[in-house]
C-alpha cells in the first residue's frame, strides 16, 4: 500500500491529487486546484499541497512518493517526475476505465493521446507555438465579452446560428470579437463559433492519432460544456463511428491523478528493488 | 467584353488528352505497359517509341487541384504521416493513390510497370518515387540529370546523361516493352518535336506585340500542355501547334488582346512578366485578379519547366541521345539561379514589361528558394517594379484570396504610379 | 606547406578545458580559428563547405583547409538573412546568408555546395551573385551509384574541385598528396569510430552535447589536430567520475543538414534519453570506414562515396535499403527507441520520415518524431514528447 | 474653405486628416476602431473637422481684441472643456446602457447591489474626469474606452473591496456595455458643444466671454466644404466610397512618410495589428513592400498584451524597458507564450526591466525581418505608427538598424500615427486637381 501525491503544475493552474493505492484499489483521497493568476508558482504549489493534505487528513511525511507532472520538474522536493502525456493517459484511465484516448486542453497547449488498457501512450499529437484555440484564448475572449469562464459553456450551448470564425489570433481576437458584437451577433453564437473552430483543430489532432473508442476530455477546458459539445459534433461529422466523447467532473485533475498513480507504481518497484538488494547482501 | 468562344485548338487538345486517358484506362486489356515519370526532362519520345504509356503524377496533382480534390488528398497524406511542410504535389499524389487513384476521367489510373525517375531540377522527385516505389513495388530506373551549377552544359555532363540513357534507361525500357528502340523512328519523332517547338516559340513570342494576343501565363499553361506531357514528337502535337499558331495569328491580325474566361480582354493596362508556378486550386479566381485589373502576362518562366526553347534549343534528330540529354539539362528548373535572373531580365526587356511579379509557392523549394534575391536583382537591373505574392500549387489552405488581392492591387497601383512618373 | 603546424588545442589536460575549447570553436562564428591558422602563412587558403558530404581529402590535398559551414545556430540574430528567404524555407540558409553578408565568412577563399536539396542548390547560385569575387562551386554528387556512369561523373566533379582549389593555393593535387590526405582522414575516421563505440557502450561517458561539440570541432580544425582532440577526450572521459542514470537509449535520425541547437540536445538528455547514435554533422563520418591508402586514391574516394557511405535523405536510395539500415543500426547500438527529428520545412528529411516510421513500426521499435529549427529556443513541446517517450519505455520496457 | 479628407481605417485606431487646397494639414482626428468601422470613420472625420475649426478658432482668437494675452490659455481651457463635454456625453450613454442591462435576467439576484455600485462608480468617474480635464491629472489615453475603463476598474475594485458585488461581475458589466457606446455618435452639434464648453471655462470676465462667443459663433458657422475624400487602411473596403477613392494603405503610408520627411526611402510602420515595411523612391512612390499576417507577435498589440499582463499602462512599458542592463533573448514567438515566458523569467529571478527590454527587442527583430524582405533599410529611414511613441522600441530599432545597416537618419514625427491619413488626404487633393484638369 502506498499513499502518494500527484502535483500537476500547469501554466494556468496547479492541480494536486492525493491517492491511496493498494494492490486492488486506487482511491482518490483528496484533490485541489488553485489558479496561478500571476503569482509565484512555488507558493501556489506549497499552498495547494497543504490544502490537499488537509482535506485528506494527512501529514506531508506520510506521503510515500511525490510525483510531479507538467512543469513540476522545477519542484526540488519531488520524488519523481512523469511527463504530461504519461500522466494524463493514466488519469483518464482512472476516471473513465473504458477510455482509450484523451484530449488535454490546457491554458496554452492542446494535446491528444491514444493509449492502451494499461495506460501506455501509443501515439500523440500536440499543438505548438501558437496560442490560438487554447484555454488562454478562450479566457481572453470571455473577458472581451464580459462574461465569466463558467458562463462560456452554457451560453455556447444556447447558440442558434453559430458565427463562422476560422483561425483567430488569441490576442487579436479582441478586435474580431468586438467586431462581431458590433455586427449584432449574439454572445452564444460567437462562443459557439469559436468552439466550433477549436473543435475543428481538436478533431484534426484526434484524427491524426487515429483514435477509436472512448475519448476523455481532460485539462481545464474539459469543464467547458460548449466545447465538448462542439467536439462531439465535429467527430460525428467526420464520420466518427465507434468514437465517443466523455467528460468527467474531475477531468481537470487527470494529470495529477495519473502522476500519483505512477508514483505508487514506481514506489512499489523501488521497494522491490531494495528488497532484492537486501536479499543479496 | 465579348463572350468566350471555344477555339478549335482547345477542342483539339481536349480530344488528345481524353484519348490518352482512354488508352490508359484500357492499358491492362490492351496489354500495354505504363511508365510513371515527371514533366521536367521527360523522355516522351522514347516511351512512345516503345509503345509505353506515360503517366505524369505532377499533372494528376495539378488536375486534382483544379477539380478541388487536393484539399482532401493532402489531408489523407498528412494523416498517413506526411508533414504539413513538404511539397503538396507529392501529398496530393499520395492522397489520390490512397483514394483509389481515380484520374480526371473518373476511371482509376493503371498502376505503373516502371517508375522512370528522370530527376531534373528538383530533389523532391527522388523522394516522390522512393515513396511510390514502396507503394507499387515495381522497378525504378534512375536518370540523374546534373544541374547547370555553372550556368552551362559541359561535355562530361552531356556524356553522363547520354551514357545513362544508353546503358541504363533504354535497356530498362526495352526490357519492359519487350522490344528494341527503333532509332529511325526516334529520329522521325525528334523531327516532329522540333516542328512543334517552333510553333510553340512563335506563339509565346507573339506576346511581344502590343496588345499581346495571348496571356503567356494563364493562357500559357494551356498552350504548353501537349508538348510538356505525352505528345511531344507526335503528329498530334504538330497539328495542335499549327492550329494554335493560326488562331493567334488571327488575333494579331484583328488586333485582339488575350482570351479570358470572360471573353477577350479589352484594354491591356499592364504588361507583366511572371516567375513561379500558378495556383491551381483557385486558378480562375487568381486569373481574374489579373485580367480584372487589365494586367496581361507577357512572359513567364513556368511555361519553360518542361522545356526551354526560346533560347534556340530544338530537339536534334541527328544526335538523339545527346539531344535528349541537352533537353533534360536545359529545363528551366535546372538552370542556375544567376541564369534564371538573366533569363527573366531578358524577358522583361524583350517583352517591354511594365513590371514583374513572383508567385512564390510554398511547395516548391526548387522554384522558391532564392526568389527574393531574384526580385532584388531584377529591380536593380531593370528599374521596373517587382511584386511578390505567396501561395501554393494545390494546397487550398495556402491560397488567401483577400491577402493576394490586396497585394496585387497595391502592386498594380505601384506600377501605375511609377509609370506616371517616368 | 603542411597543415600540421596548428598546435593541439589541449593544454591542461582537463576534460572541462577540452570541452571548453570545443565549445569556443562551436561559438566561433567569426571563424577566428581559421583566421589564426591563415595568419601563420599568407599563402594559406581555406574553403568553406556546406553540410552533409564533400570529399574533404581533395580540398586538403590541394593545400587548403576545409571548413564546415553549419549555419549560425541560435547564436545569431537574423536581420538580413530573412530578406532572402520566405518563411516556409528552412532556417539554415538564412543564417548562412546572414553570416555571409555580415562578413563573418571573410576568412574563406571559396565555397563548395554539395548537392543536398533544392535549397542548398539555389543557395550556391545566390553565393555566385552575392560573392562574385569568390570561387563558388556546386558539387553535383552522383545520384547514380554505378562506377561506370556515376563513378565517372564523380571523378570529373572531384577534378573540378581539385582544379578550383589548386588555382587558389597553387598546389596541384597529385596522387601522392591525395593519398596522404586520405591517410590523415582515415586516422580521424578511426578515432571517431572509437568514440562512437565508447558512446554505445557507456553513453553516460559521452553526453550528447559533448559528442556533438567534438564533431563540430572537426569542421574547423585540421584533421590531425581533431584526431588528437578526440583521443584526448576519450582518455579523459573514461577516467572521469561520470555515472549511469536511469535513462533510456535513443537513436536520432533526420538532423543531417540543419543542426539542432545545443539546448535541444540538453533537453533530450534531461527528459531521460541517452543519445547512442545520431546523424549530426554527418559529413564528418559519412564514409565511416577507412579508405584504401594505396592504389588510385580517386577511385578510393569514388568507391567510398558510391558503396560505403551512409544512407541519408539527400541521397537517392536505389534499392530501398534505408529502412533495413535504420532497423539494423537501432539494434546494433541497442537503442530502446528512435527519434525521427527534422528541421521544419526540410523536404528531404520530412519526406523520409514516413518510410522510416513504417519500418520501425514493423520491427517493433518505438519511435517518435518532431521538428526543430537551428534557432529553436522553446523546448517545452520537445521535452514533453521526449519525456513521454522515455516514460513509456521506462514504465513498460520495449515490448 | 475647401477640404480634402483622408481617412485611415486602422485595425486599432481610425485616423482622419484634412488638408486644404495648398496641401497644408488643417485638421486631425483619431478614434478607436475596435468596433464599428463606419462609425469609427465618421467619428474620426467629425473630430478632424472639429480640430480644423479649433485651428481656425486659435487663429481668430489671436487676432481678436478683448481676449488679449490670455488667448492661448483660453484656447487650451476651451479645448479641455470641449473634450470634457464629449466625455460626459459618452459617459451618460454608458450609464444608460448599463442600467438597461441591469434589467436583464442575469442580474435577478443582485440587481439592487449592482445598481448602487454603478452609481458610486459613475460618480467616481465623473470626478476623475473633472480632474483630468481641469488639468489636474495626466490623461492615460485619448480614447473614451481607455479613459473611462481605467477609471471604472479603479472604482469597481474599491467598491468590491468594500463589500459590494464581485469585481469580475462589475467589470463584466462595463465590458459588455462599452461596445454599443462606441458605436453611437455624439448627437449635439459642434456649436452646442462649444457653447457648453465655454460655460466650463471659469477664468474669464463677462466682456471676454462676450467677445469670445462672437468668434465662436463665427467659427462654428464657417463653411468647411468637403471636396473629396480618400479612404485607406486595414478596413478600407468597408468604407462607403467609390473604388477610385480607396487607396491601398501601403501607397498612402509611403506618400505620407514622404510628405512628412521628403528624404525618406524606407518606411517602417508598426501599428496595433499589422506591421508594414515600405520602400519609396524620391517622389514618395512605393517601390516595394512587405506586410505581416494576422498575428499579434510583431505588432503593437504584442506590447499592449504584455502591459496588460503586467497590469501597467502601455505608456509605462517603454520607460521601464529603458532601465534594462542585461540583454535577454526571448524565445517565444507567440504573444501569449511570451507572456508566459515573462512570468517564468520573473520567477527565475530575472529583472523586470531586462525582460521587458528583451520583449521590445523581439518585436523590433520581427520588424527587421519584414524590412529585410522588403529590401532592407535605406537612408532616410522613417518610423511611423503607434509604436513610434514607445521610446524603448525606438531605441532598440535604432540600435539594430545601426548595427546592421550602418549609420542612418531615423525620422520619427509626432504626427506619425497620421501618416497613412496624410497620404490619403493628399491623394484626395491630387485626385480632385486631376479631375478638375480633365474636365
Ligand atoms: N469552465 C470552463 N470553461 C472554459 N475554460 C475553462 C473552464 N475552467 C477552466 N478553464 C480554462 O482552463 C485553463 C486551465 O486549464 P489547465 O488544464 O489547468 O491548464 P494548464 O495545465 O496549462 O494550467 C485556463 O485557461 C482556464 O481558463
Ligand atoms: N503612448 C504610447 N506608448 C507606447 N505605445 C503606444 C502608445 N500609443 C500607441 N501605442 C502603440 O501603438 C499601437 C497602435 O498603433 P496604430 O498605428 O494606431 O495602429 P493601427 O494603424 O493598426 O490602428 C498600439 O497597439 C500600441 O502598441
Ligand atoms: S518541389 Fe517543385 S518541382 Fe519538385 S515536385 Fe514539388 S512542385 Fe514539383
Ligand atoms: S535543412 Fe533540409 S531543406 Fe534545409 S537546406 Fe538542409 S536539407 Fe535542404
Ligand atoms: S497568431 Fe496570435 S496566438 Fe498565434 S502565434 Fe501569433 S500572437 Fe500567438
Amino acid at each position: 500500500m502506498a499513499i502518494t501525491a500527484g502535483i500537476d503544475v500547469g501554466s494556468g493552474a496547479v492541480k494536486v491529487a492525493v491517492m491511496n493505492i493498494d494492490d486492488c484499489r486506487e482511491t482518490l483521497s483528496a484533490h485541489y486546484l488553485e489558479r496561478i493568476r500571476r503569482r509565484d508558482v512555488m507558493e501556489v504549489v506549497e499552498e495547494s499541497l497543504a490544502a490537499a493534505l488537509r482535506d485528506a487528513g494527512l501529514r506531508r511525511d506520510q506521503l510515500d512518493y511525490i510525483a510531479t507532472t507538467g512543469d513540476g520538474d522545477v519542484i526540488p522536493w519531488r520524488t519523481g517526475h512523469f511527463y504530461g502525456m504519461t500522466t494524463h493517459s493514466r488519469g483518464a484511465l482512472y476516471l473513465v476505465p473504458e477510455s482509450r484516448a484523451a484530449v488535454d486542453i490546457g491554458a496554452l497547449h492542446t494535446r491528444a493521446m491514444r493509449f492502451d488498457p494499461s495506460g501506455r501512450v501509443l501515439q500523440y499529437q500536440m499543438t505548438s507555438q501558437c496560442a490560438s484555440g487554447s484555454g488562454q484564448f478562450l479566457e481572453n475572449i470571455s473577458r472581451y465579452l464580459g462574461i465569466s469562464i463558467d458562463e462560456i459553456g452554457p451560453l455556447s450551448l444556447s447558440a442558434t446560428d453559430p458565427e463562422k470564425c476560422s483561425s483567430i489570433c488569441a490576442v487579436l481576437a479582441e478586435t474580431d470579437v468586438i467586431n462581431m458584437v458590433s455586427r449584432g451577433i449574439s454572445t452564444p453564437n460567437i462562443l459557439r463559433g469559436i468552439h466550433n473552430s477549436m473543435a475543428l483543430r481538436v478533431a484534426g489532432l484526434l484524427r491524426a492519432i487515429k483514435v477509436e473508442g472512448t475519448i476523455l476530455l481532460t485539462g481545464g477546458l474539459a469543464r467547458d460544456t460548449g466545447l465538448s459539445a462542439a467536439i462531439a459534433d465535429k467527430l460525428k461529422e467526420g464520420g466518427g463511428a465507434g468514437v465517443s466523447l466523455a467528460t468527467h467532473e474531475l477531468s481537470v485533475q487527470a494529470g495529477a491523478i495519473g502522476a500519483a498513480i505512477w508514483g505508487a507504481f514506481r514506489h512499489g518497484k523501488l521497494a522491490k528493488q531494495q528488497e532484492a538488494t537486501r536479499g543479496i547482501t | 467584353m465579348t463572350t468566350a468562344v471555344k477555339d478549335l485548338s482547345q477542342d483539339r487538345q481536349k480530344q488528345m488528352i481524353s484519348a490518352h486517358y482512354a488508352k490508359l484506362a484500357r492499358a491492362r486489356e490492351d496489354g500495354r505497359k505504363v511508365v510513371y515519370t515527371f514533366v521536367p526532362g521527360n523522355l516522351t519520345e522514347l516511351l512512345n517509341n516503345l509503345g509505353l504509356l506515360p503517366v505524369l503524377p505532377e499533372i494528376n496533382a495539378l488536375q486534382s487541384g483544379m477539380r478541388g480534390k487536393t484539399g482532401d488528398y493532402i489531408h489523407i497524406a498528412e494523416k498517413a504521416g506526411h508533414s504539413e511542410d513538404v511539397c503538396t504535389y507529392v501529398k496530393a499524389d499520395i492522397g489520390m493513390l490512397k483514394s483509389g487513384n481515380v484520374g480526371p476521367t473518373g476511371e482509376p489510373l493503371p498502376k505503373p510497370d516502371l517508375l522512370l525517375l528522370s530527376y531534373t531540377g528538383c530533389f523532391t522527385f527522388l523522394k516522390w518515387f522512393e515513396l511510390l516505389k514502396r507503394e507499387y513495388d515495381c522497378p525504378v530506373v534512375m536518370l540523374h540529370v546534373p544541374y547547370q551549377g555553372d550556368g552551362r552544359i559541359t561535355e562530361p555532363m552531356r556524356k553522363y546523361v547520354a551514357d545513362q540513357l544508353r546503358d541504363e534507361v533504354i535497356p530498362a525500357l526495352e526490357k519492359l516493352a519487350g522490344r528494341k528502340v527503333d532509332y529511325d523512328l526516334l529520329r522521325e519523332q525528334l523531327k516532329l518535336s522540333a516542328l512543334a517547338e517552333n510553333d510553340l516559340v512563335w506563339v509565346l513570342e507573339s506576346a511581344k506585340h502590343r496588345p499581346s494576343p495571348i496571356d503567356a501565363y494563364f493562357g500559357g499553361v494551356y498552350y504548353i500542355g501537349p508538348i510538356f506531357t505525352s505528345f511531344r514528337g507526335t503528329t498530334d502535337a504538330v497539328e495542335y501547334y499549327q492550329l494554335l499558331h493560326g488562331e493567334i495569328q488571327q488575333r494579331l491580325d484583328d488586333g485582339l488582346g488575350p482570351v479570358t474566361p470572360e471573353g477577350t480582354l479589352q484594354e491591356e493596362k499592364y504588361r507583366i512578366v511572371v516567375e513561379g508556378p500558378p495556383n491551381w486550386t483557385s486558378f480562375r479566381e487568381f486569373w481574374r485578379m489579373f485580367y480584372g485589373e487589365g494586367a496581361v502576362v507577357v512572359a513567364s518562366s513556368y511555361t519553360k519547366v518542361g522545356g526551354l526553347y526560346d533560347r534556340g534549343f530544338r530537339h536534334d534528330p541527328s544526335r538523339p541521345l545527346e539531344t535528349l540529354a541537352d533537353y533534360c539539362m536545359g529545363c528551366y528548373t535546372n538552370l542556375s539561379l544567376p541564369d534564371r535572373i538573366n533569363l527573366l531580365e531578358k524577358y522583361i526587356n524583350d517583352y517591354a514589361a511594365d513590371g514583374f511579379l513572383i508567385n512564390s509557392v510554398k511547395s516548391c523549394n526548387s522554384f522558391s528558394a532564392g526568389q527574393l534575391l531574384i526580385l532584388r536583382e531584377l529591380e536593380k537591373r531593370t528599374g521596373r517594379s517587382g511584386g511578390f505574392i505567396e501561395s501554393d500549387l494545390v494546397d487550398p489552405r495556402y491560397f488567401s484570396a483577400a491577402n493576394i488581392k490586396n497585394r496585387l492591387e497595391s502592386y498594380f497601383q505601384m506600377v501605375e504610379a511609377k509609370r506616371a512618373r517616368s | 606547406m603542411s597543415l600540421a603546424t596548428q598546435e593541439a588545442p589541449m593544454a591542461a589536460g582537463e576534460l572541462a578545458d577540452l570541452v571548453g575549447s570545443a565549445t569556443r570553436l562551436y561559438e566561433d562564428l567569426e571563424l577566428k580559428a581559421v583566421r589564426d591558422w591563415k595568419a601563420n602563412d599568407p599563402a594559406r587558403r581555406a574553403i568553406g563547405f556546406l553540410p552533409v558530404y564533400v570529399p574533404r581529402e581533395v580540398i586538403h590535398a590541394a593545400g587548403a583547409l576545409p571548413v564546415g559551414i553549419m549555419g549560425g545556430g541560435d547564436q545569431i540574430e537574423i536581420v538580413r538573412g530573412d530578406s532572402y528567404f520566405q518563411s516556409y524555407i528552412c532556417h539554415l540558409p538564412r543564417s548562412v546568408i546572414e553570416l555571409a553578408v555580415s562578413g563573418r565568412l571573410g576568412a574563406l577563399d571559396g565555397f563548395v555546395f554539395p548537392s543536398i536539396c533544392d535549397v542548398i542548390r539555389n543557395l550556391s547560385g545566390m553565393f555566385k551573385v552575392l560573392m562574385a569575387e569568390k570561387w563558388v562551386h556546386y558539387l553535383d554528387l552522383p545520384q547514380n551509384f554505378d562506377r561506370a556512369s556515376g563513378g565517372k561523373f564523380y571523378r570529373h566533379e572531384m577534378a573540378t574541385i581539385a582544379n578550383g582549389v589548386s588555382a587558389l593555393t597553387g598546389i596541384e593535387v597529385t596522387n601522392e598528396r591525395l593519398r596522404d590526405s586520405i591517410r590523415l582522414y582515415n586516422e580521424n575516421r578511426r578515432a571517431l569510430a572509437d568514440l562512437q563505440a565508447l558512446r554505445v557502450q557507456s553513453p553516460w561517458l559521452v553526453p550528447a552535447t559533448e559528442y556533438y561539440l567534438l564533431l563540430r570541432a572537426s569542421y574547423l580544425l585540421p584533421p590531425e589536430a581533431h584526431t588528437q582532440m578526440v583521443r584526448d577526450y576519450m582518455r579523459l572521459s573514461r577516467t572521469s567520475q561520470r555515472h549511469a542514470q536511469d535513462n533510456i537509449r535513443v537513436m536520432v535520425r533526420g538532423a543531417f543538414c540543419e543542426q539542432p541547437p545545443l539546448g535541444l540536445l540538453r533537453t533530450l538528455e534531461r527528459a531521460g534519453c541517452y543519445l547512442v547514435d545520431d546523424d549530426f554533422v554527418l559529413g564528418a563520418r559519412f564514409i565511416p570506414e577507412p579508405l584504401p591508402e594505396d592504389g588510385d586514391p580517386w577511385q578510393a574516394l569514388i568507391d567510398g562515396f558510391l558503396y560505403k557511405s551512409l544512407p541519408t535523405a539527400s541521397k537517392y536510395d536505389v534499392n530501398a535499403t534505408k529502412e533495413a539500415e535504420v532497423v539494423q543500426r537501432a539494434r546494433d547500438v541497442r537503442a530502446d527507441g528512435v527519434l525521427l527529428i527534422a528541421p521544419s520545412f526540410c523536404d528531404p528529411a520530412l519526406l523520409d520520415q514516413p518510410m522510416l516510421a513504417r519500418a520501425l513500426d514493423k520491427a517493433g521499435i518505438p519511435y517518435t518524431s518532431f521538428k526543430y529549427a537551428e534557432d529553436t529556443g522553446q523546448f517545452q513541446v520537445i521535452r514533453e514528447q521526449a519525456g513521454t517517450f522515455a516514460d513509456a519505455i521506462k514504465l513498460w520496457g520495449t515490448k | 474653405m475647401d477640404c480634402f479628407v483622408g481617412i485611415d481605417l486602422g485595425s486599432t485606431t481610425t485616423k482622419a486628416v484634412i488638408v486644404d487646397a495648398n496641401g497644408r494639414i488643417v485638421g486631425r482626428g483619431i478614434t478607436n476602431s475596435r468596433s464599428n468601422y463606419d462609425v469609427a470613420a465618421q467619428v474620426a472625420r467629425n473630430e478632424a473637422f472639429t480640430n480644423a475649426r479649433f485651428d481656425m478658432l486659435g487663429q481668430a482668437l489671436r487676432h481678436e481684441a478683448g481676449i488679449g494675452e490670455s488667448g492661448a490659455a483660453f484656447e487650451l481651457a476651451l479645448t479641455a472643456g470641449y473634450r470634457h463635454e464629449c466625455f460626459l456625453g459618452q459617459l451618460a450613454r454608458l450609464e444608460d446602457h448599463c442600467r438597461r442591462d441591469l434589467d436583464s435576467d442575469r442580474y435577478t439576484g443582485d440587481r439592487r447591489a449592482m445598481g448602487h455600485a454603478l452609481e458610486v462608480i459613475m460618480d467616481g468617474i465623473r470626478k476623475d474626469a473633472a480632474a483630468v480635464y481641469g488639468g489636474g491629472a495626466a490623461a492615460r489615453s485619448d480614447f473614451f474606452r481607455d479613459l473611462a475603463g481605467a477609471s471604472y476598474i479603479e472604482h469597481a475594485a474599491h467598491v468590491a473591496r468594500e463589500g459590494g458585488p464581485a469585481f469580475d461581475r462589475l467589470v463584466g458589466l462595463f465590458d459588455r456595455n462599452i461596445i454599443p457606446v462606441e458605436n453611437e455618435q455624439e448627437t449635439r452639434t459642434f456649436a452646442q458643444l462649444l457653447m457648453a464648453a465655454l460655460d466650463r471655462v471659469s477664468d474669464v470676465s463677462p466682456a471676454q466671454r462676450n467677445a469670445a462667443s462672437g468668434v465662436l459663433r463665427r467659427v462654428a458657422a464657417a463653411d468647411l466644404r468637403e471636396v473629396s475624400a480618400v479612404g485607406t487602411g486595414y478596413g478600407r473596403v468597408r468604407l462607403p466610397f467609390p473604388k477610385e477613392n480607396i487607396r491601398s494603405e501601403i501607397l498612402c503610408h509611403g506618400l505620407g512618410a514622404h510628405l512628412l520627411f521628403p528624404g525618406t526611402r524606407t518606411v517602417l510602420d508598426i501599428g496595433g495589428q499589422d506591421t508594414k515595411a515600405i520602400q519609396v523612391d524620391e517622389n514618395g512612390v512605393v517601390t516595394s513592400f512587405q506586410m505581416n499576417d494576422r498575428c499579434a507577435a510583431g505588432c503593437g498589440r504584442y506590447l499592449g498584451y504584455i502591459a496588460d499582463e503586467m497590469n501597467i499602462g502601455l505608456h509605462e512599458l517603454g520607460p521601464l524597458a529603458l532601465g534594462a542592463r542585461r540583454r535577454i533573448k526571448i524565445n517565444s514567438t507567440c504573444t501569449v507564450f511570451a507572456g508566459a515566458e515573462f512570468r517564468d523569467r520573473l520567477a527565475a529571478g530575472q529583472a523586470r526591466e531586462d525582460i521587458v527590454a528583451g520583449l521590445h527587442r523581439a518585436i523590433i527583430l520581427r520588424a527587421m525581418s519584414l524590412l529585410a524582405r522588403s529590401g532592407g533599410i535605406r537612408n532616410e529611414f522613417t518610423f511611423t505608427g503607434g509604436v513610434g511613441r514607445n521610446a524603448a522600441a525606438v531605441k532598440a530599432l535604432a540600435e539594430v538598424a545601426q548595427d546592421n545597416y550602418g549609420s542612418l537618419t531615423i525620422n520619427i514625427a509626432t504626427d506619425s500615427i497620421y501618416t497613412g491619413a496624410i497620404g490619403a488626404a493628399t491623394f484626395a487633393l491630387r485626385g480632385a486637381v486631376q479631375g478638375a484638369a480633365r474636365n
